[in-house]
């Protein structure tokens, strides 16, 4: 039994989804929460089993259908995924609950559509096969189109549908990728496709870089890299509080899959194609940063500002991948966790504080006065510390760590400028936001209840975010470790006794 | 028959001998095509509306031969027509009257109208009584006409009883 | 070559003949309603025929009872009138001429004032 | 034969770029079909092409690469879930925006360029 | 222990004011005192062994990766600050007690307060430079909430944000220094650090370093240019004011530059810009300090003065200079602190802080008047008070020092004129709020305050008194422990006297005075002088350069996105095809090794249709019926493609999905306008797009000749021979995508019914104007189901559901399947929708799609699941052969049962789309009666 | 012989799908395009056909049978929405 605990992450939401889309479930708001907070809470623990298994006794596969790789598709756990794994599951269980307070009623399928989405994700980070982590990418991805449109209204729309668009047009350049890859490296599972890196020859080689470039705009549309970023902050702004936070691990999907495949499949072990896309990846990461600055003083409302300072955390990463090497990726890694999680945060305090303050939503302008200051002031602060980058929360630590790792790849030169004002004007931006939002009010309060599920589900990402810093030592060992493993690449790991 | 069990033996018939026509003849297959002859009518049996039953199944057999032959003969002659010049056509509009009632009968009507070169069922009037029909090309309606009713309306009125 | 083969090269050269017909009549026929009777070759002779060769073509290399092809010609039978039911009775709806400049519902009416029902 | 088919799946590809960059909805859903067309056929492609030896045990003495097909299949089977959500999706805008554009508003110059009709049209009545 | 106790009582404290809060001021006030007295109590408790030279300190690891350790020390440095920092802070608490009014929240106000201390007490405890920097960042945080404590002041949040923008600011520079520091020394510990100053000095990003470490410094202690923000920050309230402004937060910037003397400082590079700057700083803010109207205004450019007068006194680089610099940082906070809190007295209770109001004040409030002009003094730098002494150092140090050659005499000339402002400011804050005629229009009549609010000030100037006549009894063994942790080295022998005979300092003292005297009485010249300056107000000008950035970041922001999505596309698209052509020009030869097929008419015509089909789709795309058609005849040939070339599963399966996308088109487009404009943007777009669209195909197309004329060695091999085998099938296809590769068609499945899911909720709550007529104006057929086709559509289901039970029971092993035979399921059912339309389906067939969906994604998952139980990982197949009498050998398989749900979900999916979108229409129409 | 006999027979096939193809773009009304694309489709499945006799064998059947089936699902589709303009109501 204790083999499938690696594909478990995947069937449970599975499972979940499919029994809430039955009729009498689906009808059933009360039974719909509790199987989804159930399955939510099952999921973190069954991340926490798999990456505590794995962090001990190394990478876990699992041969689906018991087809020997590289002919059937194998999931592969180790310490990357199943970090991330965890990661997933936590934000899952706080969106969850968050939903569950009233967000889940105003329209059907929202908390099938939140099964069906994390099991996407966990499936992309799961997978080592590169088709199957398109079937994955799809599934997260259709069920984001359903998500972002929960709700209606105009912005909704509007956003969705060039969210829509351009990631179509992603897949369609996805599969362009894929054919090429298959037509000449013969082979779909990464770690083989990996090890024929290094042998393929001749004119092959360049058909092979076609695809692995292809690779880099597929992945680096997900992750928002310039000037690839357009659907994103509208997307972020436009969907329910509680789909903006789970969103905010969307991008980070496109930089787990460059790490996965141009740090791995196309990293240093790759003979002729050894870091093929590096090339590329460092300006546009750069601009992506820089660009991220700008818009980030452009913002003129909460979610805005949130969306934008994604971008500000995709350039950080992505100037992460582009320099691949142990140090900047755990940094990338441990920020990454950070930076999801403090998204998440900031964006269900969005949804708070946007009930309250009537026609002004989260513009930053005078509005009615919240109804709850000194609790949504309180988060908001602490949320702003978190992004920002300062102490006592993790993106000190995440941001420190990079700077150190840029330091000492040689880069500092280029990475400190942005990343240091980056942080600066996140500062700016987040103080004007808070001090307008706060402070300056007109009329009076109109009593709103904030649901005690809002709470737990904010109440779970503070916790998350706690814990960062304080087991900061554990787990930036374990990013370490899991950059160490990323980089070695990826080896065929046959299942056990299989 | 049970019609619980069969609720529309006809369809049955049918499905099974297409059944065995898709697949090989073999003992497996007349089972599962009987299996399926079976549960598909009793399936489907809510979205069929009642229709006139065949009274007379020897008269259907005469008249789809007859149509048969009718296709092939009159290939022939339009495929000469369409050859010719456009100007040496006379197409037509022609109006059918029609004695023949209920859906079925008429929808074959119809149907061997089209089917058979040279003529095309193109509505039926509001009030279902009449049909009108487009000809390639004809030197005397009438005739036609006649020859529609006779040749077709009349077999399938008494096949139907209608 | 044996004289079912002949008969089977027959049968395709009938098939593909009146397809032909059937395509020169959509492209030379004056109007739509001329046009309509075009299918009627292609879906009768022309497929009849081809399907009949494909039949007695498996007979011949006797790979058992497969008359399959009968099913194609039953749903052709079937669907093809009623496909140019519909097209018609669009095109009536459109008032897509019969003659250059004519209404065709002027003209049904005429059909009807012809003869009166019996 | 390859050449043809190149040919075929560049001239796809084409024609679903340029349709995709067009600024109704409509036109760039016309644009995704005809792209995943192309898709598809290039990613059955890259099994290469073969005749007469499809990949059903028994039928045949050589068989062509199976493994592109089902890619293929599964493919096409998304690209069918996504383009009946984006056909709908664009429903959806025309409804709650008003109009057909990508970007849920008329771009100013054709705005302009209705009022001038809406204006002529009056004028004429 | 102690050591952590002294940092972690107070931080405990941060949540007692809040949970007292209820119970009065007084308990409030007392039970926050409580935690920091008695870290006071231990920190005097450490004294002995502090000043005997030893150094206590505590480290644990915490995030060894980054080097970041929790580590806290307490020298000599540590212990003076600590001992400012808690006594100053517990004076401040007591005072508050009185200051704040009813309305003010104590509770939220003492909460700042205390984390601010604790910060405080971090930054000075810290052992390890990052753990320094958390803190650090902490002071700016904190003082931004104490800062903004009224926060519906303009003036308050402004200040706040400006001071939190210009530390935070300067915080970031000082990680990066911190960051460098520890990457050169190879450690973050600050003893290790402290030890390496040679090598930090010869280091080649030395200049970097400092010149990173100083923004940090400058920015906190409000040094020239930085020191716009310290004024605006007076919008705190007093007590604030009189903590971060005299012992704190302004001091952490002295502090550091204290802290890391011995490893920064002794280049050239540091006098020069140390001294240059705190000179700098010590002239402008004591010359803008006479200007001011503002009490505390006045107050706020004296500290900034006086903190120049410490950071000059850290860049002379003489042996003493930094026991001056220590001993006026200990003087500074005391009588700062108490004149900020006479400040506040006065504000507090005469209700202005306008010296040109405030009159005569001696003859409401002697005993304040006192206090405050003790400590006025002392800031002058009167004799036999504490500020004299350490001034006198500045000037004995200044003229001690030698950095600017044959210019160094300016030193000591520019330190006396400062010196003479600085008695000219504090002669107008005694003369012209004290004496100077009657007070005018003032809110309130001023008189003493309360008797304990007055404690604290009395307390400061006290000290004041007693250091000014006794310095070595009082601070000498404080002063030679501080600074010999500041030097890190055997401090050189000073004496702390009262009188060190006629020399030249005292020469510069009585000039200072005089000076100052003189200033003050033609002060009216001056004022006349410099109100010909128009007065910037830095908030306003800060204020207006940050909206001009984001004003600036908004239109370049705009720029780049329009929030176009043609632009978006574009540039994807842009970037895809020079990503595929770059490596595309490396290769040599287009066409490889491989043997071509033979071209064939056949080939040619379906080429040609479908090119034709696809420049039609275009040419037609704003005819959108058309185009619909011309996209039927691609659709065709893509499947033909696919027969001709060996895949009859694709075939299959694109047919059955083309009709029903063609279904959906047709539906969408009843409600999309039927027709769009030709040209749907300028030309020259337009011929942008055709050049991209004709680049990228050729792309596209070349890549794919590439693949197709190379030879190719795959996997495939092992599913052919595995395919009977293993799977059970001979469709080598099916047994892939239901065995081999099953878990894609689970994801793929998925994707449809949440797609299905989707569009149901798209339409749900969907309002859509109903076409009443079609494009020509004319009113739809009046006939809704034609008989003919509903009786045709009725009797051909049997035949379809038979069709599809026979390609799914085949599909195994014949092209065929779960997936076609459920699409041409739904299909027949569709076509029951077309030709009867929903009430009558929905009548005849009341069937849950969602229960379709759900139950055939459980059946394929129960499949999967299955072998769980054999032991067996998901999704292993099974199959085996049985033998029937009569019947034969038949196959039965795992496979067909996850091939069910499959099909099952099809089902489902499909219809759950197209019969809702059919609903909507006919709710719709019926209610506009349209008919 | 009757190889070579069938690639005429399906030259002339393609031939008709080229003529029809032809009335597509031509016109003029809607409903001639819809009744050559109809006609197309039973060209196909001709065409399909002689592919299967080609190669011997049965693997397209179902593909024509299907084609059979959809084509009338799609004709019979597009003339109600040109009679109505919901095809679903
Ligand atoms: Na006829
Ligand atoms: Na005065």
């Amino acid at each position: 039994m204790f083999q499938h605990v690696v594909i478990l992450p995947i069937l449970l939401p599975l499972l979940a989804g499919a029994l809430m889309v039955i009729p009498a479930v689906s009808r059933n708001m009360v039974l719909q929460r509790r199987l989804g907070t159930v399955a939510s809470v099952l999921a973190v623990v069954l991340a926490v089993w798999l990456l505590v298994l794995v962090d001990h006794n190394g990478t876990q596969a699992y041969a689906v259908g018991e087809w020997k790789p590289p002919f059937g598709i194998l999931l592969v756990a180790d310490r990357l995924a199943t970090l991330l794994l965890l990661l997933t599951s936590v934000l899952l269980l706080a969106v969850q609950l968050f939903a569950s307070a009233g967000e889940d009623e105003r329209g059907r399928f929202f908390q099938p559509l939140l099964m069906f989405q994390v099991m996407g994700i966990q499936g992309a980070f799961l997978t080592g096969d590169i088709f199957n982590l398109f079937v994955f990418f799809e599934v997260l991805l259709i069920a984001s189109y359903a998500l972002l449109i929960h709700g209606g209204g105009k912005a909704k729309t509007a956003a969705s549908l060039h969210y829509v668009i351009l990631n179509l047009a992603g897949s369609a350049l996805f599969l362009f990728a894929l054919g090429i890859l298959y037509g000449t490296f013969g082979t779909l599972n990464m770690a083989d496709m990996q090890a024929n890196a290094a042998l393929i020859q001749n004119d092959d080689l360049y058909l092979a870089k076609v695809g692995a470039l292809l690779l880099l705009v597929v992945f680096g549309l997900k992750a928002a890299m310039l000037p690839l970023h357009f659907w994103l902050p509208k997307a972020y702004a436009a969907a329910p509080a509680p789909v903006a936070a789970l969103f905010a691990i969307m991008t980070k999907i496109g930089i787990y899959s460059l790490w996965r495949v141009h740090s791995a499949i196309f990293g240093e072990h790759a003979g002729a194609l050894a870091n093929v896309a590096l090339p590329w990846l460092w300006p546009m990461a750069w601009l992506t940063l820089a660009l991220g600055v700008v818009a980030v003083l452009a913002s003129q409302s909460l979610r805005a500002l949130a969306a934008n300072l994604v971008i500000v955390s995709v350039g950080s990463l992505l100037l992460m991948v582009a320099n691949p090497a142990q140090s900047t990726t755990a940094a990338g890694l441990y920020y990454l966790v950070h930076s999801t999680l403090a998204t998440a945060l900031i964006f269900l305090i969005a949804g708070l504080i946007m009930g309250q303050r009537g026609k002004s939503e989260d513009r930053f302008v005078r509005g009615r006065p919240l109804a709850h200051p000194r609790l949504l002031g309180g988060l908001f602060f602490i949320a702003a510390l978190a992004l920002i980058g300062m102490p006592p929360f993790s993106g000190f630590i995440g941001k420190a760590l990079m700077l150190s790792a840029a330091l000492d790849e040689g880069v500092a030169g280029w990475i400190w400028p942005p990343l240091l004002l980056s942080s600066l004007a996140a500062l700016l931006v987040l103080s004007r936001a808070g001090s307008s939002i706060f402070w300056r009010s007109r009329g009076r309060a109109v009593p709103v209840t904030i649901d005690t599920r809002q709470l737990a589900g904010i109440g779970v990402l503070l916790v998350a975010l706690v814990l960062m810093v304080v087991l900061a030592g554990w787990l930036t060992a374990f990013t370490d470790r899991a950059a160490a493993d990323l980089l070695a690449g990826m080896q065929l790991v046959l299942p056990e006794g299989r | 028959m049970n019609k619980a069990l069969l609720p529309m033996p006809i369809h049955t018939a049918v499905l099974l001998l297409t059944w065995l026509l898709l697949n090989d003849f073999s003992i497996g297959h007349l089972l599962l095509g009987s299996l399926l002859a079976v549960l598909i009518p009793w399936l489907v049996a809510p979205l069929s509306d009642p229709q006139a039953p065949v009274r007379k199944p020897g008269k259907a057999l005469v008249y789809a031969l007859i149509v048969l032959w009718d296709i092939l003969r009159s290939n022939i002659e339009v495929a000469i027509l369409v050859m010719r010049p456009n100007r040496s056509l006379r197409p037509a509009l022609l109006a059918l009257p029609l004695d023949i009632q209920g859906d079925l009968p008429q929808a074959l009507l119809a149907s061997t109208i089209s089917l058979t070169p040279g003529t095309v069922s193109m509505d039926f009037s509001e009030d279902r009584r009449w049909l009108y029909i487009h000809a390639l090309h004809v030197t005397d309606e009438q005739a036609l006409l006649r020859s529609i009713k006779e040749r077709y309306e009349a077999p399938l009125k008494e096949i139907f009883a209608c | 070559m044996t004289l079912y083969e002949w008969f089977i090269a027959a049968l395709l050269v009938i098939g593909g003949l009146f397809t032909l017909i059937g395509a020169l009549g959509m492209v030379k026929l004056p109007d739509l309603y001329t046009r309509l009777h075009a299918p009627t070759k292609a879906t009768t002779m022309g497929i009849g025929c081809i399907l009949l060769a494909s039949m007695l073509m498996r007979l011949d290399r006797n790979e058992g009872f497969g008359i399959q092809e009968l099913v194609i010609s039953l749903f052709l039978f079937i669907t093809a009138p009623v496909s140019a039911y519909m097209i018609a009775k669009a095109a009536m709806h459109l008032r897509v001429p019969l003659q250059p400049g004519s209404d065709p519902h002027r003209l049904l009416e005429k059909a009807r004032d012809q003869q009166p029902p019996q | 034969m390859e050449f043809a088919y190149a040919l075929g799946v560049g001239f796809l590809t084409g024609a679903g770029v340029f349709l995709m960059l067009r600024g109704r909805t409509f036109p760039v859903i016309l644009g995704l079909t005809l792209l995943s067309y192309a898709v598809n056929l290039f990613l059955f492609a890259s099994g290469r092409l073969t005749i007469n030896a499809a990949p059903i045990l028994g039928t045949a003495s050589e068989y062509t690469d199976p493994l592109p097909q089902a890619l293929v299949l599964t493919a096409i089977v998304i690209g069918f879930a996504m383009t009946a959500f984006v056909l709908i999706l664009a429903m959806r805008a025309r409804a709650d925006l008003g109009n057909d554009h990508v970007d849920g508003h008329l771009p100013p110059a054709q705005l302009s360029a209705r009022a001038e009709q809406r204006r002529e049209r009056r004028e004429h009545s | 222990m102690t050591l952590l106790w002294i940092l972690l009582l107070p931080m405990m404290g941060i949540v007692t004011p809040l949970l007292t809060e209820r119970y009065g001021r007084n308990v409030c006030a007392a039970m926050t005192a409580l935690p920091p007295a008695i870290a006071l109590m231990l920190l005097l408790q450490q004294a002995p062994v502090v000043m005997s030279g030893q150094v206590p300190s505590l480290h644990a690891e915490w995030i060894p990766a980054l080097g970041l350790n929790l580590a806290l020390h307490l020298d000599g440095l540590a212990w003076l600050f600590c001992l400012l920092i808690l006594g100053i802070g517990l004076l401040v608490i007591l005072y508050a007690r009185y200051y704040l009014s009813d309305r003010d929240s104590m509770g939220q106000f003492y909460a700042s307060l205390i984390l601010f201390m604790t910060a405080m007490l971090g930054v000075v405890l810290s052992a390890n430079l990052l753990q320094l920097w958390l803190f650090w960042e902490l002071t700016s945080i904190s003082s931004f909430l104490l800062i903004s404590f009224w926060s519906w002041r303009t003036d308050a949040r402004k200040g706040a944000r400006m001071a939190l923008a210009v530390t935070g600011a300067g915080g970031l520079a000082l990680l990066g220094a911190l960051i460098l520091i520890g990457h050169e020394v190879g450690s973050f510990d600050l003893a290790t650090v402290l030890a390496s100053g040679d090598l930090l000095r010869q280091s080649e990003l030395y200049p970097v370093i400092l010149a990173l470490f100083l923004l940090g410094a400058f920015t906190k202690s409000a040094q020239f240019p930085f020191h716009f923000w310290l004024p605006h920050a007076m919008a705190a309230p007093t007590p604030v004011s009189s903590y971060l402004h005299s012992a704190t937060m302004v001091k952490a910037g002295v502090f550091l530059l204290a802290r890391f003397y011995p490893v920064l400082a002794g280049t050239d590079l540091w006098f020069v810009v140390v001294s240059l700057t705190g000179m700098a700083t010590l002239l402008v803010g004591a010359y803008t300090a006479l200007f001011k109207h503002d009490l505390k205004g006045l107050l706020a450019y004296s500290t900034v003065s006086h903190l120049g007068l410490i950071t000059l006194l850290l860049g002379l680089g003489t042996a003493l200079a930094p026991v001056a610099a220590v001993f006026h940082i200990i003087n500074h906070a005391v009588f700062k602190a108490s004149l900020f809190m006479a400040a506040g007295i006065i504000d507090h209770e005469s209700g202005s802080r306008d010296m040109r109001k405030l009159n005569g004040l001696w003859q409401f409030m002697p005993v304040t008047a006192t206090l405050a002009m003790v400590a006025a003094s002392s800031m002058a730098g009167v004799p036999l008070l504490n500020g004299f002494l350490s001034k006198e150092m500045m000037f004995a140090e200044t003229l001690e020092q030698y950095t600017f050659g044959a210019l160094s005499w300016w030193v000591p000339l520019l330190a006396t004129i400062g010196a003479t402002f600085s008695v000219a400011y504090s002669l107008r804050f005694m003369h012209d709020v004290f004496f100077n005629g009657q007070p005018i229009d003032l809110p309130k009549t001023p008189h003493e305050p309360p008797r304990y609010m007055r404690v604290p000030v009395e307390i400061l100037v006290v000290l004041c008194l007693l250091v000014g006549m006794f310095p070595d009894l009082m601070v000498g063994t404080l002063l030679k422990t501080a600074a010999g942790a500041v030097l890190q080295a055997p401090v050189p022998e000073f004496e702390l006297g009262v009188w060190h005979g006629f020399n030249l300092p005292l020469l510069m003292s009585m000039l200072a005075v005089s000076g100052g005297v003189a200033i003050y009485v033609n002060r009216r010249f001056l004022f006349q002088f410099q109100s010909q300056f128009a007065e910037r107000d830095a908030k306003l000008v800060f204020e207006a350069s940050v909206q001009s950035l984001v004003r600036k970041a908004g239109q370049l922001h705009h720029l780049i996105d329009n929030g176009s999505m043609q632009r978006a596309m574009f540039l994807m698209l842009l970037l895809a095809l020079v990503l595929m052509a770059w490596p595309l020009m490396d290769l040599l030869n287009t066409a490889g090794g491989r043997p071509e097929l033979a071209l064939n008419w056949g080939v040619v015509f379906c080429t040609a249709l479908l090119i034709a089909g696809t420049l039609l789709t275009i040419w037609w795309s704003h005819q959108r019926l058309w185009a619909l058609l011309a996209l039927s005849i691609v659709g065709l040939v893509v499947s033909v493609a696919f027969a001709w070339f060996s895949a009859p599963d694709l075939a299959l399966t694109q047919l059955s999905v083309e009709v029903v996308t063609v279904l959906l088109f047709l539906l969408a487009l009843f409600f999309l306008p039927r027709h769009g404009p030709i040209m749907d943007g300028p030309l020259r777009i337009m011929m942008r797009d055709l050049g991209v669209s004709v680049l990228f195909g050729s792309v596209v197309g070349t890549i794919c000749y590439a693949l197709l004329t190379r030879p190719l060695d795959s996997i495939s091999g092992y599913f052919l021979e595995h395919s009977k085998t293993g799977g059970g099938g001979t469709n080598v296809v099916n047994v892939i995508l239901v065995d081999f590769r099953g878990f894609d068609t689970l994801g793929e499945i998925t994707v449809l019914g949440i797609a299905a899911l989707g569009i149901y909720k798209l339409l749900a709550r969907m309002t859509l104007a109903m076409p009443s007529a079609d494009d020509d104006g004319r009113a739809w057929a009046r006939e809704r189901h034609p008989a003919l086709l509903a009786l045709v559509s009725q009797s051909l289901l049997p035949l379809a559901l038979l069709v599809s039970a026979y390609i799914f029971l085949r599909g195994h092993n014949m092209p065929g399947g779960g997936f076609i035979a459920g699409l041409i399921t739904a299909i027949a059912l569709i076509q029951q929708y077309v030709a009867h339309g929903v009430v009558w389906m929905k009548q005849r067939m009341p069937l849950s799609y969602e229960a379709l969906i759900a139950s055939g994604l459980l059946i394929a998952l129960t499949a999967g699941l299955g072998s769980w139980l054999f032991g067996h990982n998901f999704l292993k197949t099974w199959y085996d052969y049985f033998y029937l009498p009569g019947v034969g050998k038949f196959e039965l398989a795992s496979a067909m049962v996850f091939d069910l749900g499959v099909y099952l979900t099809v089902i489902g999916a499909t219809l759950l789309i197209l019969a809702n979108l059919g609903k909507l229409t006919t709710s719709e129409r019926i209610r506009t009666g349209d008919e | 012989m009757l190889n070579t006999l069938l690639l005429w027979v399906a030259g002339v096939v393609g031939l008709a799908l080229v003529l029809n193809a032809w009335r597509l773009v031509r016109g003029p009304s809607v409903t001639d395009r819809v009744l050559a694309l109809d006609t197309m489709y039973i060209n196909v499945i001709a065409m399909i056909i002689l592919l299967g006799i080609y190669f011997d064998t049965s693997l397209y059947f179902e593909a024509a049978l299907l084609i059979a089936m959809l084509g009338f699902v799609s004709t019979a589709a597009v003339s109600k929405y040109l009679l109505r303009g919901d095809i679903i109501e």
